[in-house]
């Protein structure tokens, strides 16, 4: 009844790729894009749920055989819609963060903040030597 | 709830309110009258507990009269009725109200039948009779005072303690025969042991009774230690532990007081050792025993009290105690000499006085019982007894070498109340009868038989002899003016000597220790709380890549451990 | 109409989120969030009101009837945080409209009203729905909100903060499909009751097991449970002052509580608290999220950082509570959820205050202040003191109800953990005190004219507000207490224990 | 205060001596009378004859001595604790 279990192992595979990219991947979009795959992973892992074997699209029509299960389908493509909003979102700040840092390196993004000081004055780089909790390096993060 | 005002003790305390408000003879009338009117009270009052409060969900009973707390309440109002005949010259409030109110607790604490009640009156009789010490308004009695209340204090303590832990472990707070299985009854003991001056919790007594005033003495005598004994032998009778703590009580202190020169504190150490006997008797626990301690309890408040007052009113009238000064009182008040030998020849145990006839109960029950060393023991003390208080006491005051010292004879209610108590020590030794009627248990004990007195007699009069012997060839220690260490040396010397090296030390050590000490602190204290900071390795912003793998982390972590 | 009250719960906000963008006038958009919030307050209370007088009110969206249908269930498990939410939004929208002022530039003011409708019914429908995808669609919904607001903080570090949350968080989400997608391939259905029902037996299941895992490692996310806590203290310190007041006293709370529906009524105690013992793993990530939470926060430069990182500590407290799975810890847990949510609501709130009189909120920048601002800092010690948990105070009350539950069930180590943290709270809320009391302002501040606009009432009365309900709530705790014990029963009586 | 310094009874040496003597001819009546009456005895040693008139004398001798000994130990200076005092204050 269900499409064989080689299915899952690729679907997994899938997730793990995403994943793997977004962990490994500095570039803010191309831990976007990560993220995508893994989502997509899920996605194709949700429909292969309702698979049937030899069934057709979920059509109800006169002598229609065996169908695949539409539930799963209708939920992917709600969950498709948020994961586009997540993309949308996601690339939206990724344009912000390059307009104000200059970079989408999350290493070099890191270095930046702490090197540059803010652009309100209130917020700059205020060295407390010896305080009694510590010291904070460089900007601050206010 | 009405009946907790039958209380003879609460009698006086709240009595003692009123003396303030009177003056000269219409004050010494009333505090004539206080323990009269409680000591008619306690003849009335029938035996049985009443006066039951609750309080905080505990059943206290605040008035237990039987024969036991009847005799000790008894001797204590007795002693309250000569004491304050004997102050009646004192045109001191703060002395009276103080010395009434301290014998009022002490015998609310004999009534108490709960440890609750007994805490508060036994913490009463502390804060009262302080005042007695401090009453005296000198530098040293200030100071002694100050450590007696403490040591007081500390004791009631240990008995409110003692009386958490019954109630937290038996449930209840009844003041009955405790054992010694828990920590309750150690607890207990040792506040009993404080009051009751067992051997190196014993300095208070030696330390402050000389320091307080002539009448004051007189007082205290009568009331901390002998709560104390009625306690133990509600507490703890039969426990063998007590027979050692008393035969130990009645030994050491005869060495110190042949050595000491202040002749209130020689009966300080005298009280000590009597107490010593007591302890014994309580710890033998037969009913013999008992009785004798009881008893002896009753004569000892009397002749002790006439000690005291003989020597408070030298002190009075001479203004110093001190052997080394005296001698040849006996021209200027023959009176207060005669009964001060009537006091010694009692607590000497002499054949017709009371001293005779208590003591050997408790002797003899301590042969009964077949415990032959402790009843050597105690024999050998008694020959100190003989010592102390029957010969140093009345000879370096009244008699030995011609001080010179003139004086007159004490005033008419220090005789009057002296005499009353000679009478008394005389009157038990004599006819013993009803002194016997009243103890816990019946008696059939026999004191003059031909074999007790010949031996008793012996005892004194060979002892007497051997001071006569020693003496005259100049052999007895002569008095000297010192100060003898004792165990007090340890809070009085040692402890604020070591505070002080300790202190310096600790000093010293801050700072050659101190910098490299706090340098190594601070760099591990950095060292473990970098992580935390704002900018350290857990505080910081976490990168994508380290939340990621958390999570993953995480999620396998849990897969690992749950799913099976 | 009243029948209609669920679906309006969720309905309302989100039909004001669009309108939002659509008007230009300039006040309009914070109406419309009034309007949602004030709304939600209504619908929930009259729809809290129904169920304590007639029980669990289920309402078929579209008439559709459950399993097929999505079913909104409000009970006694989810009428407090309800009410949480909506009142914190109604407070809130109090409060926002002259912080949004004084922080937001005008053409993104809407927008952020539009995304504060769309988090608030986001997380009135996550708490609302009886249907597990759509309340993944909800958390995606409050959450791509959540994003939003936050990258609009006034500094840049916000956009960092809000990309680091997007994709911890959206991983987070996909873990709790994944978890959805395996129940449901498991048992074909997606409906909460229907769930429960058909996994009352099978638990030996290891696709089971493993959505059970996958929905409670997403859900940490959102809770922010040590250690995937990381996002927390940038996303709530970085946000614009009425955002992380808001979502302080909401997100987490509503994750909680998801967090509570999936494990008692849809998957059941037994399976995982007896099958899988989550709630050891959930204790010991709880002590270490009391410990290291309140630790950092004690040596945090910045007043709102400081209070992100006490939110990670007083998360353990929570999650320590619903681990226990016993009714007074649930009950504990709960009400500690409340209070905490009014308390650092009220914290967050004086913080945004603060960022608006003077810039910034550096603890170095407060020095010396409390003599200056006496309203703003006594309001922020008297929270400060609920969360260490000193009577009178609301935290006392569910901090005391967590002890006795951690006690009820032995579990000492915890205790200490949680005494520990309470410890370590008393010397942060003391840092700011001894900084905002007993230090000498800093000489720049003396030379300097202060010219800090004059306090706006609407905000202090918000923060006062919330204040004086920490300590209500601290002195009579009758009320928040009825909800929590009602909402434990009802989780734990069909949680099949 | 006393007025008259009369020189009492006690005071001739020789009157003292025969105090002193008189103690000495009851000391050895109260042997006789044991001798005579006799007496009983609970323990061993105890029945002994003059056991008790040996033990107080004895004994009291021994704790004169031992006191002796003992002051040698004990005896400070009788502003020992005073000095603590001033010093504490």
């Amino acid at each position: 009844m269900i499409a064989g279990l080689y299915v899952y192992w690729a679907l997994f595979a899938v997730m793990l790729i995403g994943l793997y990219v977004v962990i490994s991947h500095g570039n803010l979009v191309k831990k976007l894009l990560g993220l995508t795959v893994f989502q997509v992973g899920v996605f194709l892992f949700f429909i292969s749920v309702g698979k049937v074997a030899g069934g057709s699209a979920p059509i109800i029509a006169e002598g229609a055989g065996p169908y695949s299960h539409p539930l799963p389908q209708v939920l992917i493509l709600t969950a498709i819609v948020v994961g586009v909003a997540t993309l949308a979102v996601g690339l939206a700040l990724a344009v912000r963060i390059f307009e104000s840092y200059g970079t989408v390196e999350e290493d070099e993004l890191e270095r930046v903040a702490d090197e540059q000081p803010e652009p309100n004055g209130a917020f700059g780089a205020q060295c407390v030597p010896n305080a009694p909790f510590g010291s904070e390096r460089g900007g601050g993060r206010s | 709830m009405s009946d907790v005002l039958l209380n003879p003790g609460l009698v006086l305390i709240v009595g003692a309110a009123g003396l303030p408000l009177l003056r000269g003879r219409a004050q010494q009338l009333y505090l004539l009258a206080l323990p009269l009117l409680a000591l008619a009270l306690l003849v009335r009052l029938s035996f049985g507990e009443r006066g039951r409060l609750s309080l905080f969900g505990l059943e206290l009973v605040t008035i237990r009269l039987d024969a036991l707390s009847f005799v000790f309440a008894l001797a204590f109002l007795i002693a309250a009725v000569l004491a304050v005949i004997y102050s009646w010259h004192l045109r001191d409030a703060t002395q009276h109200v103080s010395a009434v109110i301290y014998a009022g607790a002490a015998t609310a604490a004999l009534l108490a039948g709960d440890l609750i009640t007994l805490f508060v009156f036994w913490e009463l009789t502390a804060v009262a009779s302080a005042v007695l010490i401090w009453a005296r308004r000198s530098q040293a009695s200030y100071r002694a005072g100050l450590r007696y209340l403490l040591i007081q204090a500390l004791s009631g303590v240990l008995l409110l303690g003692g009386a958490v832990l019954q109630h937290s472990v038996e449930g209840h707070i009844r003041f009955e025969l405790m054992a010694l299985d828990n920590p309750a009854g150690w607890f207990v003991l040792l506040a009993f042991g404080i009051k009751g001056a067992f051997p190196f919790l014993h300095n208070w007594l030696q330390d402050s009774y000389p320091e307080a005033t002539p009448t004051g003495t007189v007082w205290l005598s009568v009331y901390t230690t002998k709560l104390a004994v009625y306690a133990l032998a509600r507490g703890f009778a039969g426990t063998e532990l007590l027979v050692w703590v008393g035969v130990a009580m009645t030994l050491f202190p005869v060495f110190y007081a042949v050595i000491e020169n202040d002749l209130r504190r020689v009966l300080s150490y005298s009280l000590n050792n009597q107490i010593g006997f007591m302890i014994a008797g309580v710890g033998v626990g037969t009913e013999l025993a008992i009785n004798g301690a009881a008893a002896h309890a009753f004569a000892h408040i009397i002749y002790k009290a006439l000690l005291f007052m003989a020597m408070g009113a030298v002190l009075h009238r001479v203004g110093t105690i001190k052997a080394s000064e005296l001698g040849g009182l006996h021209k200027s008040m023959p009176w207060t000499a005669r009964f001060c030998i009537v006091g010694s020849a009692s607590i000497s145990a002499v054949p017709l006085l009371s001293g005779f006839v208590t003591k050997s109960m408790i002797l003899a029950a301590v042969a009964e019982d077949g415990r032959w060393v402790a009843f050597a023991l105690l024999l050998i003390a008694s020959a100190g007894v003989v010592d102390h208080s029957g010969i140093k006491i009345p000879f370096f005051s009244f008699f030995a070498h011609d001080s010179g010292l003139r004086c007159r004879e004490a005033p008419a209610g220090m005789l009057l109340a002296m005499g009353l108590a000679a009478a008394l020590c005389i009157g038990i030794g004599l006819y013993p009868q009803p002194l016997y009627d009243l103890l816990p248990y019946a008696v059939e004990y026999v004191p003059y038989t031909a074999s007790h007195v010949i031996t008793q007699a012996q005892l004194v009069l060979f002892a007497a002899a051997a001071f006569s012997f020693l003496y005259r060839r100049g052999l007895y220690p002569p008095e000297i003016r010192s100060v003898n260490l004792d165990a007090d040396v340890v809070y009085r010397r040692a402890l604020p000597y070591g505070w002080h090296t300790a202190s310096r030390a600790v000093e010293r050590l801050r700072l050659t220790a101190g910098p490299p000490l706090r340098r190594r602190a601070a760099s591990t204290w950095v060292a473990t709380t970098g992580p935390l900071r704002p900018n350290g390795r857990l505080g910081t912003a976490w990168s994508t890549h380290l939340m990621v793998w958390c999570i993953v982390l995480l999620l396998g972590a849990l897969i690992l451990l749950t799913v099976r | 109409m009243t029948a209609q009250l669920p679906a309006l719960q969720v309905a309302i906000p989100l039909a004001c989120a669009p309108l939002c963008v659509l008007f230009r006038v300039r006040f309009v958009p914070w109406l419309l969030f009034v309007v949602a919030a004030v709304g939600s307050l209504v619908c929930a209370a009259l729809l809290a009101g129904r169920v304590a007088s007639e029980g669990t009110v289920r309402y078929a969206m579209g008439d559709w009837r459950a399993p097929a249908g999505i079913e909104f269930v409000v009970s006694a498990f989810n009428t407090p945080v309800l009410l949480l939410v909506s009142l914190a939004a109604t407070v809130t929208a109090g409060y926002a409209r002259r912080s949004v002022a004084a922080e937001i530039e005008p053409r993104r003011r809407r927008l952020l009203y539009a995304c504060l409708c769309l988090t608030l019914a986001g997380l009135l429908g996550l708490a609302v729905t009886g249907d597990v995808f759509n309340a993944f669609v909800f958390l995606e919904i409050s959450s791509l909100a959540t994003y939003t607001m936050i990258a609009m903080g006034q500094h840049r570090r916000a956009l960092l903060a809000a990309f680091r949350y997007v994709v911890i968080g959206t991983v987070g989400a996909v873990f709790v499909l994944i978890g959805i997608g395996l129940a449901y391939a498991v048992t074909g259905t997606l409906n909460m009751a229907d769930l429960a029902e058909r996994l009352a037996e099978g638990h030996d299941n290891r696709a089971l097991q493993a959505a059970v895992v996958f929905v409670f490692v997403g859900l940490a996310v959102k809770m922010a449970v040590f250690p995937l806590h990381a996002w927390l203290p940038g996303a709530y310190a970085e946000a614009p002052s009425v955002v992380s007041t808001f979502i302080a006293a909401t997100g987490t709370k509503v994750a909680v509580y998801v967090f509570c529906r999936f494990a008692f009524t849809v998957f059941g105690a037994a399976l995982v608290f007896g099958v899988l013992r989550i709630d050891r793993i959930g204790l010991a990530l709880a002590a270490l999220a009391m410990l290291v939470g309140s630790a950092a926060a004690c040596f945090q430069q910045d007043l709102r950082y400081l209070l992100a990182w006490s939110s990670v500590a007083q998360i353990g407290y929570i999650l320590a509570g619903v681990s226990l799975a016993t009714a007074s810890g649930v009950s504990a847990a709960y009400l500690h959820l409340i209070n905490h949510a009014v308390t650092k609501a009220a914290l967050f709130a004086a913080a945004g205050l603060l960022v608006m009189q003077l810039g910034s909120v550096r603890l170095s920048a407060l020095a010396g202040l409390g003599r200056r601002m006496p309203w703003t800092f006594a309001a922020i010690v008297v929270a400060g003191l609920g969360l260490v948990g000193v009577p009178p105070t609301a935290g006392f009350v569910s901090k005391w109800a967590l002890v006795t539950a951690l006690v009820e069930r032995g579990m000492w180590p915890v205790l200490v953990a949680m005494l520990a943290s309470s410890l370590l709270a008393l010397v942060y809320v003391g840092r700011i005190i001894e900084v905002v009391w007993f230090r000498e302002p800093p000489a720049s501040a003396e030379l300097e004219p202060t010219q800090s606009p004059a306090t706006p009432a609407s905000m202090v009365a918000a923060i006062w507000f919330l204040v004086l309900l920490t300590v209500y709530f601290g002195i009579d705790p009758t009320f928040p207490g009825g909800l929590a014990d009602a909402a434990a029963s009802a989780l734990l009586g069909s949680g099949g224990e | 205060m006393n007025r008259t310094p009369r020189p009492g009874w006690l005071d001739d040496p020789r009157n003292v001596t025969r105090i002193v003597y008189g103690l000495y001819a009851v000391c050895a009546a109260l042997l006789v009378a044991e001798l005579v009456i006799g007496r009983k005895a609970e323990f061993g040693i105890e029945a002994w004859f003059g056991f008790y008139a040996v033990l107080g004398f004895i004994a009291y001798c021994g704790i004169v001595y031992a006191a002796k000994a003992l002051r040698r130990l004990v005896r400070r200076p009788e502003t020992y604790y005073q000095d603590q005092d001033v010093r504490d204050e």
